[in-house]
């Protein structure tokens, strides 16, 4: 069950390829930040593939992208003038971090693509302000999409795109639901792997699979014990082998704050009054990525409650922060989150991430974190 | 025998003077009933500087590369913001000084910390909202915060929609400090303020066209304390007669006379970004070989604003004078001051796109007649450095030899001046194929 | 004519000494510690070796990291300039020029005359240099040169990030624990410096036809996966650690005596190299 | 190209030793603590938990080898093995390949308490200073980690980096603490992070013909700086100790107290009945895995695996 997604995951590519081959009047569009509003994609027939690294030094990006740029998004620019998503028949970004919009303003210069649109993505998501602004940005990039495919967008097409979106949120929230149990029916990375699969792949599919496997939860238990309960909180994040070196050490995930997990299908759209406004309000409304995370008249943040909620909730023991070298918006939320959630008797652990693992020097990090969480097993 | 008569700015001086006293300001502002605001270079000091009474900023940008001049301070800021604060060593190193400045409660120009009344801020690149909000909570986490966005858009996609936005979150930007320093905004000073930001932002722009001429009168060296006042209070009217009524017509009156910035200018490059601040003497390296550094989209239009004329020309944006425009009220004001910023300030442009960075800094290339670039790969500036290795590929595209370093504006610790002299030997003695000026 | 090229770096010193155009004599040393004093040994016993004595030399050109301390140098030139001189003497085809020294590797684009166009330095630590590989060697406690063996024999990929020497120095501890073959191991270390190289290449280029000198081109398992990192043909000469001195002896042959008399006057580092036009 | 020396100047002195006092054949819980580090490795034998034997000895490339050699010259003649051992812990870098280990507890643990046992209750901080990893550990009174903090990605201010500078300027590495001090005024710190970079720089300095002994000043300075920044970053509480190899290089730890404003403190037995044994900075790791064992074994939590 899980494996397919993992399928899905890995074989990424070959699948979009397959997708175009069975749907002639779709497109393919890349997608670089998850403030992209899928809805319209959907509802234009284009499948949404959001374009993430392979984990391999970004050799390729460095004359694009010199070293301070932040690992992934050289890594996402290297998947693309390796040519691995040259089936893409377009690509996009949503205003967000700079590193981001780097790696696709290099990919629109170097990496031949036929068509690409750039959402102006308001910064000020608290305000109504925005909702008004992003609503003229939708319409506009409504109608560019409409420009693109020759189709019209009818409001029976918003419909169906939103309740792609909403359906898959609504499960995806269900599926994480399960894992406030004392013994979650599924790892961090199994779960994880579910989010990282939908990004990639028609959602419709993806939401069938998804009904499969929540009716089998019930019945599905871990092979071993949970252990401590961990929550991991950072930007992107599908790193796998450290996902899997974490839950192999004594430890499971039980819930996130990722851009690659909760934090992407957290938010459903209100399926009530102007379509393109529901919209916008949802992607105004959504749990922030720290870029956006400001508000006027106070410094608070609204993620770091929101954090501790989800802490709460899913009884966490410890939070492991993982700061995506050079992610300057992360960075500069992290020093203060790990005050907020240790003032909250949360330990949390703050660990520095690149494309690759240094599995060695990360075990005993965690190893050693694990080990504090439980130590009264050494000295009562 | 030199090939052109040099000569210092008279109104080096003046300069100088405006600039110590706007810290000094910040400082003793509330021993006589003033108030305190913090902001960045580019956040409107227009509005709250119409403050009724006397009211201070404390500009962001501009305090933390007063902090990287002073290598002593700047090291024991930085490790006081990754030590005592814990944040991470590839920040923006302008923020992190700042950070470590708060962080040992001291202040660059003495005394302790000032704490600010208010903080006034925009967000344009991932820093800029963090910057106070991480900055008040190492101070505390007491003084009231507001931020605007002002990330609509390119200045050729500027249209109602855009500007409506800003001016909306201005709107309550105002109503936020009225309440919150229990002082009005007094709509005339708004006005005089909103004159000034054009004279100050037009006339850098104006100078900045004056070194197209050869030889060139200013050296980027040079034109960086210049700059500054504009990103410290633009919309200040001493500043303002500043630009227009001093260093405007100082350096129109140098290419009339021929007065060049370098004796024996004989090659002229193009900067990108902010220079390593500690280590300015690269340019007078550059200068034994005749070599002047004459442009720089940063240097031009931090605070300089201009437009792309109908024949694709990089121009001088118009102040309201020359457009003909009185301004009617607060409103008008408003609008005319977001407009000025999202259209004129040229330097926003690469935030939306490589394809902007290339098409500017290649036009500043021609029309500033540059024979070669050299790019400070900064480190501590992820903003100024946006595309930086893409404008490379598109200057050598056009046959403009460039060299590239990496560095760190604020942070010598990212910079290895030996090994940077040795590159820049070798781009000029080898690729460009200059000898030492006897 | 008799002239001479030195290259003393971080750690070795190399002498070349050209007669009429043809290689008289070349002779290379460990720098250790008194690196002018290793310089000058190593001069005498080079012109000893071809017959030669120092009046007999017509110029003297040094360079590389330290070539400035070469005192009885007429001439200091950089060591990408050497390169380039010393590429375009052996290879006029070549276009791009790609040097790994032990402390530096660097990437150069040559014009068809030998000019230097653009360049590009490793910026990172000791990451993609030689001393990181023989660094890796002593973790895995076998010679470089068994190292560059054992790994052409291997064909499994380990992905590595070369960031700090001694980091990894821990990561190949830490394979070795997993019991990893050596050879693995070894390819793995060179896959990493491979990749790190190339991609400071491609900052300027990969215009062919590609030469690559320094050290570590003696290293036919490093030079095996950059072939394969760059998927492009390659071509090392018979002593790549001399190219750099061949290049200053080229320099030299060309007559730096104008710059030394200009040199003199401002008393600083003589400058070699034609007008551009 | 051929070194111009051989001679090893990384080469710290090995030590074992035995206590007088204890017949271990009386003892009726022996644990065993090994910690195999990247650099060293320390073997600790308890008789009911009282410090019976322990050795320091360099590791080799082989994990397993590197655990038995420290094991056998901890217990040399005194006919004790692990068979009869109760429990083993292993621990350090090498800890998954420590062959007679029943369970693996990791260094950070460890050392915290090991430095507990060692200092005594009152300490707070533990610095160690291993061979690749700087650890800065705050503790409770009984030696349980609060919090820790790790050098990351790079290794400026580790042993390795000692043992790199020490074959560098060729001075045994314990002589290179004395000499830092016989300087005519404290000189600036080596600017350099990366290990080998500092090398090439420490070479211009010796080319520069500026005194060895400067030299050691200036890199005990810079290593001292590089700890600092990694303490202050966790907070340093008195009592503040270091354990681990460097610890014993006054140079760097003097440098170090300077920096911070704080004192480590004395290198001696919390226990006054040890006053006369060895105190080695660099068994608290193999120490702290043979007290935890002690405990779990009596606690009844594991069950002996003893041979004979």
């Amino acid at each position: 069950m899980i494996e397919e997604f993992k399928q899905w995951y890995d074989d990424r590519h070959s699948y979009a390829k397959e997708w175009k081959k069975n749907n002639l009047d779709g497109k393919v569009v890349g997608y670089f930040c998850t403030y992209v509003p899928e809805e319209i994609l959907y509802a234009a027939n284009c499948l949404p593939v959001r374009i993430i690294g392979g984990h391999e030094p970004p050799t390729l990006a460095t004359p694009h992208m010199f070293d301070m740029w932040c690992p992934f998004s050289r890594d996402c620019l290297s998947q693309g003038l390796a040519g691995n998503y040259d089936y893409l028949d377009g690509i996009m970004i949503a205003q967000c971090c700079l590193h981001a919009r780097q790696a696709f303003g290099a990919w629109q210069l170097q990496v031949p693509t036929p068509w690409s649109y750039y959402v102006c993505m308001p910064n000020a998501v608290t305000t109504s302000h925005a909702k008004k602004f992003l609503l003229g940005e939708l319409a506009e990039f409504k109608k560019a999409v409409e420009a693109w495919v020759g189709k019209k967008i009818t409001d029976a097409d918003l419909d169906r795109g939103i309740d792609i979106m909403n359906t898959n949120r609504h499960l995806m929230k269900k599926v994480y639901e399960s894992r406030k149990e004392d013994n979650p029916p599924l790892t961090g990375t199994e779960a994880m792997t579910l989010v990282w699969a939908s990004q990639l792949m028609d959602k419709r599919e993806h939401n069938v699979l998804v009904e499969e496997l929540l009716r089998d939860l019930p019945n599905r238990e871990l092979d071993r014990e949970p252990g401590i309960r961990l929550m991991i909180v950072g930007s992107e994040n599908d790193d796998r082998p450290f996902m899997e070196l974490v839950e192999s050490i004594g430890a499971t995930f039980v819930i996130d704050d990722h851009c690659t997990g909760s934090r992407y299908f957290w938010d459903e759209i209100a399926t009530t009054g102007d379509r393109l406004q529901a919209i916008a309000d949802r992607y105004c409304d959504r749990v922030p990525c720290p870029t956006k995370d400001f508000q006027q008249e106070t410094w608070e943040r609204k993620r770091f409650p929101h954090i501790l909620t989800l802490a709460k909730e899913y009884r966490v023991q410890g939070v492991i922060l993982v700061q995506q070298k050079f992610c300057d918006p992360h960075e500069c939320d992290i020093p203060s989150l790990k005050r907020y959630l240790e003032g909250n008797e949360i330990p949390c652990y703050v660990l520095e991430f690149e494309v690759t693992v240094p599995v060695g020097q990360f075990r005993i990090r965690i190893e050693a974190f694990i080990e504090q969480l439980r130590a009264d097993e050494l000295f009562d | 025998m030199a090939k052109y008569k040099t000569k210092g700015l008279d109104c080096w001086k003046r300069a100088k003077e405006l600039r110590n006293r706007y810290y000094k300001d910040y400082k003793e502002s509330p021993s006589r009933g003033g108030l305190r605001w913090e902001g960045g270079a580019w956040s409107f000091d227009a509005i709250p500087q119409a403050l009724e009474g006397e009211v201070h900023g404390l500009s962001e940008e501009p305090y933390g590369a007063s902090i990287a001049h002073n290598p002593e301070l700047q090291v024991r800021y930085q490790e006081a913001a990754e030590g005592k604060w814990g944040c991470a060593r590839d920040l923006c190193s302008y923020m992190r000084a700042y950070w470590g400045s708060v962080a040992l409660n001291e202040y660059a120009y003495g005394g302790p910390w000032p704490h600010a009344d208010f903080i006034f801020q925009n967000q344009i690149c991932c820093c800029h909202s963090k910057w106070l909000q991480v900055a008040d909570e190492i101070d505390g986490g007491t003084t009231p915060y507001f931020c605007f966005d002002v990330g609509v858009g390119p200045y050729d996609k500027i249209g109602d929609r855009q500007i409506e936005y800003v001016v909306a979150q201005l709107y309550d930007g105002i109503a936020f400090i009225e309440r919150v320093t229990g002082r009005k905004i007094i709509e005339e000073k708004l006005i005089q303020n909103v004159y000034n930001t054009y004279r100050s932002n037009c006339y850098w722009a104006k100078t900045c066209e004056l070194n197209q001429a050869i030889p060139a009168p200013l050296d980027e060296k040079t034109m960086f304390s210049l700059y500054v006042l504009g990103s410290l209070e633009k919309s200040n009217q001493a500043i303002a007669d500043f630009y227009e009524k001093e260093l405007y017509p100082e350096v129109k009156d140098r290419v009339a006379n021929k007065i060049a910035a370098v004796a024996d200018e004989r090659c002229r490059v193009l900067g990108d970004s902010q220079p390593p601040w500690g280590f300015l003497r690269i340019y007078r390296y550059l200068e034994q070989y005749g070599i002047v550094s004459v442009a720089n989209l940063y240097t031009f239009s931090l605070i300089g604003w201009m437009k792309v004329d109908e024949k694709g020309h990089l121009v001088p944006y118009p102040t309201l004078e020359e457009q003909g425009i009185t301004i009617k009220d607060r409103d008008h004001a408003l609008r005319l001051l977001v407009e000025g910023e999202l259209k004129g300030k040229l330097m926003w442009a690469p935030f939306y796109g490589a394809n902007y960075k290339n098409d500017l800094v290649t036009k500043i290339a021609k029309q500033w007649r540059c024979d070669a670039a050299i790019i400070h790969l900064n480190r501590g500036c992820e903003g100024t450095a946006q595309h930086q290795m893409q404008l490379k590929i598109a200057l050598q595209e056009m046959g403009v030899p460039v060299m590239t370093f990496e560095g760190n504006m604020a942070d010598e610790r990212e910079f290895d001046e030996g090994r940077v002299l040795r590159l820049i030997e070798l781009f000029v003695t080898e690729t460009l194929g200059l000898k030492k000026v006897a | 004519m008799i002239v001479a090229g030195i290259d003393i770096g971080g750690k070795n010193v190399h002498v070349v000494i050209l007669k009429d155009g043809a290689l008289a004599a070349q002779g290379a040393a460990a720098t250790g510690i008194q690196k002018a004093e290793a310089a000058e040994r190593l001069y005498e016993e080079t012109l000893r070796k071809a017959g030669l004595k120092r009046g007999e030399v017509g110029r003297v050109v040094a360079t590389g990291s330290a070539g400035k301390r070469v005192a009885f140098a007429d001439a200091c030139i950089a060591d990408a300039a050497a390169d380039a001189r010393g590429v375009h003497r052996l290879f006029p085809s070549a276009r791009t020029v790609i040097d790994i020294g032990a402390e530096e590797g660097r990437a150069i684009k040559i014009s068809p005359e030998g000019k230097v166009l653009d360049f590009a330095i490793n910026e990172k630590c000791a990451a993609g240099t030689g001393t990181f590989v023989e660094a890796m060697a002593i973790a895995l406690e076998i010679s470089v040169e068994e190292m560059a063996a054992i790994s052409l024999k291997s064909n499994t990929s380990i992905p590595m990030n070369a960031q700090c020497a001694v980091f990894g120095e821990s990561e190949v501890v830490s394979l070795i624990h997993q019991n990893v073959e050596k050879q693995d191991i070894a390819k793995a270390v060179h896959d990493a410096i491979a990749g790190r190289i190339a991609s400071v290449a491609r900052i300027v280029g990969l215009e062919k036809d590609i030469a690559v000198i320094g050290g570590m081109a003696k290293n036919d398992g490093f030079i095996d996966s950059l072939r394969k990192e760059m998927a492009m043909d390659i071509i090392v000469p018979n002593d790549p650690d001399f190219v750099g001195a061949l290049g200053a002896a080229e320099a030299a042959a060309k007559g730096v005596l104008e710059e030394k008399i200009a040199a003199k006057v401002v008393g600083q580092e003589i400058v070699e190299g034609e007008k551009t036009s | 190209m051929a070194e111009e020396t051989k001679k090893e100047y990384w080469r710290w002195p090995e030590g074992t030793w035995v206590s007088p006092s204890i017949d271990w054949k009386k003892g009726t819980i022996i644990t065993t603590g090994v910690d195999v580090g990247s650099v060293s490795s320390q073997a600790v034998v308890l008789v009911d938990g009282e410090l019976y034997a322990f050795s320091n000895t360099r590791t080799g490339s082989d994990s397993p080898d590197s655990a038995r050699k420290a094991l056998s010259i901890a217990v040399g003649e005194t006919g004790l093995t692990v068979d009869n051992s109760d429990y083993c812990i292993g621990t350090g870098y090498g800890r998954v390949n420590v062959p007679m280990a029943q369970r693996t507890i990791t260094e950070i643990a460890c050392h915290a308490r090991g430095a507990n046992f060692m200092y005594g209750p009152e300490v707070r901080t533990v610095m160690d200073m291993g061979g690749q990893d700087c650890k800065a550990i705050n503790c409770d009174d009984k030696g349980k980690v609060l919090n820790f903090m790790m050098n990351d990605k790079c290794a400026a201010g580790t042993g390795r980096g000692m043992e790199v500078f020490a074959d560098l300027i060729r001075v045994p590495v314990w002589e290179i603490g004395p000499r830092s001090f016989q300087v005519k005024k404290e000189p600036p710190m080596i600017s350099s992070t990366c290990v080998v970079f500092a090398k090439s720089e420490v070479v211009g300095l010796l080319e520069k013909g500026v005194p060895e002994n400067d030299i050691m000043a200036a890199y005990c300075a810079a290593m001292a700086h590089r700890i600092m920044e990694l303490l202050n970053r966790l907070g340093v509480h008195e009592k503040f100790v270091i354990t681990g190899g460097i610890a014993k290089n006054e140079g760097v730890v003097k440098r170090l107290e300077k920096e911070l404003g704080v004192k480590t403190a004395e290198k001696v037995w919390h226990n006054p009945a040890y006053k006369a044994y060895p105190f080695d900075t660099q068994i608290a790791g193999a120490l702290g895995a043979a007290l935890f064992a002690v405990a779990m074994v009596s606690k009844g939590k594991v069950k002996s695996a003893r041979k004979k």
